[in-house]
């Protein structure tokens, strides 16, 4: 099991895998094996990261505070039809959700819903939702849940391509899209409380998560109050992401992780991407179908969230098919997307799951 | 078929479908919310409206006066915000 | 209810309203009126942050602690005389009291002694302390009272300057003072120790509030800590008032502030205000009376505390009736002393009527 | 007269009398300190007793050392602060 | 009481006397003592601070792992044979321990095994690590050995030189050592995780303190998460320093500092620190002794830890002695070597006599 | 002899012996790393291997087009790191 966390500082520090997150997680797992000490149960210093900010739920709130704080949602606002590919891209929560489901009924492993509903949240590629959703519904398998989102996210360029290049055309990849328009100051300030809204109305589980991520968003885009927004991105982000980490390192001990639920996990994880990416990429291809204004069907595949890699991705498969196309921009509206729809499917597995 | 089953293809209709129709939702709301604040605050330039300076009610207009305040009150600001 | 936290996000960003407490405040209120999922209550996270930060009164007490590290005593050290000012302005806390006892007296609202005092705490015009109290005598109406503490400063601007002209002639207005000494380094290192001595003796109930602010104090003065001293002014500052920004509006749910005593709350926070200022001004007349060194009594308007809003406005108001007389130095002196004066009877309040 | 308005009158009191007693006091006691501190400390340049370098005991009378010790300690201080 | 508070404060800001934790060590005292209102027991805030960060043991591991992120192994790793020096100045820490054990069976004063080995643990020479022990050993003893371990580490310039005069010779003062070799980023990077397996295999016990020590060097020398070390290094360390050193302060009230138990530490800490040098001392003469590559005696007194201090003054002393000779990088060897031994003695004395 | 006693010198013997067996390990351990490392990696330049640049696989040759998007990219980790 310490190799396990052996191999997950190695890829963060050599391949730089998401380091941030995956330094704490894998050098937190190793001190969580240590035979003969505490450190990640009882009154262990671990044990206790878990208890005060997992089990809460804090660390992964405010951590989705500090990224609401970091976001742009300049290009998403520029173009907002792009909301769409970030709908579509959770599908693959949804497929890996009835994935975990039909391995039960095959006998193979035994998923309840709840479970099966906390590794869906998997493909919706982002850590924090993934780990506040986990947390609730199956800590259990938080540190699997966790170690594959985070794994995945850094395999994005691996994992994306080639479904990039198996679902479009060679002329649907050269496709350049027009140039975003500005977008006003007043709309960023606008737009959160907007979006804060709907969720209230519509999906008031999704409440907590989205909240904070908006409240972070309007600290950044109201301007008046720049220093807890500095601090919100800086230290405040980066101290509860390494406590956030070493937590969730406390839940790979051996007897929770080495467990054949941890494959299962795994392999239905790397399915939720690719199905997400997939549903993404169909989603603009639909679009493109029912509408004059072509968009690149590669950024549906940034839909997924995993910002920003995945949009980094849509730009790097665009640029091979025609060196003139520069889609990070435009990628960057499903991405953020992405964020917003995962979100929200979080607040409905809690909602459907947590009592069931 | 299995009650877990059942469970589950209620959750993925009712959750996939909530979340295309809540951004469906969004991106109509959006869309209105630009074409309004487009509207309403093109002409009338929103920086000017929305940042005030931090005391509107100065009203000084002497600039040497007003450069000595601003010279002291940045002072404080930095001592005491 | 949700329409009063979006007032407050207006009145912040598009007015400068106080924005680093009133956008945490008024969101953390949307938040909280959600309905159909308890973020405010419960294991909801704003009631976790209100349980870790307010009922234990670290927050305000760490919040003092900055504003300790950021206040420069050298103008009342100069000048220590001012300190009068700061006290006699304290006088809109106790009147406050008075009037919130009278109206129960009238049977129109009823309030304990608990929440009259908490409600007058109001006219100290510091928000920390304002919150401290709220939270130890009245927590039910806390958000009532920080929000009437907190729009109130940032209403100084137009507030105070009636009541100024009222109570002044044009003549005392132009008075110009003599130019502050320099004030040596030891002098502001023993300061905050000698006035943590008084307190100890005098008023040890308020020690941990200017206990908290001389710690601060000391740090930035002492020369010895600067690193700790810069981390207390910025990332731990902003941090704790991120959170307790939103603790605050977790006290903004409806059924408890959209009652009719918010309204007596008000009125009775405005009253507050106005006789403190006029306290103040009073106070310098009286002493222009007793002494020879004459001081403009628009200076004792600052003595509310409204840090450094008051101070200003005292300097604004002075340029209007002499356009060589700068005040605003003179007016930082009755502006801390407003602070300390007013963490003296907060002090006095919790011990007097948190055992009532 | 009722028992609260009782109990307000006797905190107004003795709380606006506090206050103004102990603020009494501090600007006693500011006066005094503020004197006896510059009669003290004024002849005798107080930054220098307050402020000794961080290794007062060094005693290193040759420039050239002392300097190439303190560009090794400071790096030390930057790293191991 | 406040009287040795305000002495705290008097050594911190006047004699630079380890001011980052004396100033609010010695405040937390004077607030502790102020009679009539509780700060240091029961709801206080100094006692809630005490509560959530010594008693959990979190503060001073936090502080470790910050230390782990300021230190540089270079040095250690050049010359590995340096760990010996951090190895017998341990000595310092056992002598220690039977000198209060002996005290006990002379009826003067009585100690518990497990109070004996909290005061032993003041030879160590490391703040962070003295506070965990006695915290978890004898909290009731915390005050007095914090306050010993801080004072003796600012006193380690008057303490150590007469005994390094002492025990060395002038020639063996005048030795020059050769230059140290450069070190490579990947060593760096693979000495914090090989020393943690060895702290697992070895002496679990140790591996809370240890392996929070080895993930912030980890995070420093790694490379990948430069965001995260800069916060453990300057927002995270300050912060939990302030609250640590207000939690230590809140044992300073006189009903369990003024106690004969608190000469007995304060002279055990002395004697602790001058066996501890003399033993690296001695044990740098033992390896001249038994190797052609002579190291000069002096930096064996630095294998106290006391980091920088104890090396600083090794290089002073042996300036002293020769005008050429800069032992300041290679004292920094065993400096860091007694860091570790320190934390491995504190993990076998809390499984010893935690248990006990 | 007190039972006190008898654990104190058990324990300094334990502890006194852990410590010089765990640091005299630690020597040894430390030397075969760093001889280890240096022959295998000295050759390779390590610091190529450990870091690489973040997105290693982007593979683009065109330098111009490096350049966009590496200030696109630049531009977005600042805002999304
Ligand atoms: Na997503
Ligand atoms: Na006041
Ligand atoms: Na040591």
């Amino acid at each position: 099991m310490i190799c396990i966390g052996v191999l997950l500082l190695y890829l963060a520090i050599s391949k730089n895998f998401e380091p941030l997150l995956l330094v704490p997680i894998g050098f937190g797992g190793i001190l969580s094996n240590i035979p003969g000490v505490d450190i990640a149960v009882g009154q262990g210093v671990l044990h206790q990261f878990y208890a005060m900010g997992i089990e809460t739920g804090i660390f992964p709130l405010v951590i989705f505070m500090g990224v609401g704080a970091m976001t742009d949602f300049g290009p998403l606002l520029a173009n907002p039809k792009t909301l769409f590919l970030g709908a579509a891209a959770q599908f693959g929560i949804f497929a890996t959700l009835m994935g975990a489901v039909a391995l039960t009924e095959t006998g193979l492993l035994e998923f309840s819903i709840a479970e099966a509903a906390a590794i869906g949240i998997i493909g919706g590629a982002d850590g924090p939702t993934a780990i506040y959703v986990a947390g609730q519904l199956a800590p259990h398998l938080l540190g699997a849940i966790a170690v594959a989102a985070y794994s995945y996210m850094a395999l994005v360029p691996l994992i994306q391509p080639p479904i990039m290049r198996l679902l479009t055309t060679e002329a649907e990849r050269k496709i350049e899209m027009t140039q975003l328009r500005e977008v006003s100051q007043i709309e960023k300030i606008v737009f959160p409380l907007l979006l804060l809204t709907l969720v209230a109305f519509f999906v008031p589980s999704a409440a907590p998560l989205l909240g904070m991520f908006c409240f972070g968003n309007l600290m950044r885009e109201s301007g008046v109050v720049d220093r807890l927004s500095d601090t919100t991105q800086n230290a405040l982000i980066n101290i509860t992401t390494i406590f956030l980490g070493l937590a969730v390192g406390s839940k790979l001990r051996a007897e929770q992780f080495l467990v054949p639920e941890t494959l299962g996990i795994l392999v239905l994880g790397m399915v939720a991407f690719c199905i997400g990416t997939a549903a993404g990429i169909l989603m603009a291809k639909l679009m493109n179908l029912l509408s004059t204004q072509k968009i690149n069907p590669l950024i549906g595949a940034a839909g997924v969230s995993a910002v920003p890699m995945a949009a980094r991705v849509a730009n790097k498969v665009g640029l091979e098919a025609n060196p003139h196309n520069f889609l990070l921009m435009h990628a960057m509206g499903p991405n953020v997307a992405g964020v917003i729809g995962s979100a929200v499917a979080a607040g409905i597995l809690i909602m459907f799951a947590g009592g069931g | 078929m299995s009650d877990v089953l059942t469970q589950a293809i209620d959750l993925v209709v009712y959750g996939m479908g909530t979340v295309v129709i809540f951004l469906t939702v969004l991106v109509g709301a959006t869309m209105l919310m630009s074409y309004c604040l487009q509207t309403f605050f093109t002409a009338e330039r929103p920086e000017v409206t929305l940042r005030p300076s931090a005391a509107p009610s100065e009203g000084l207009t002497d600039p040497k006066i007003l450069a000595a305040l601003s010279a002291a009150v940045k002072k404080y600001r930095e001592d005491h915000n």
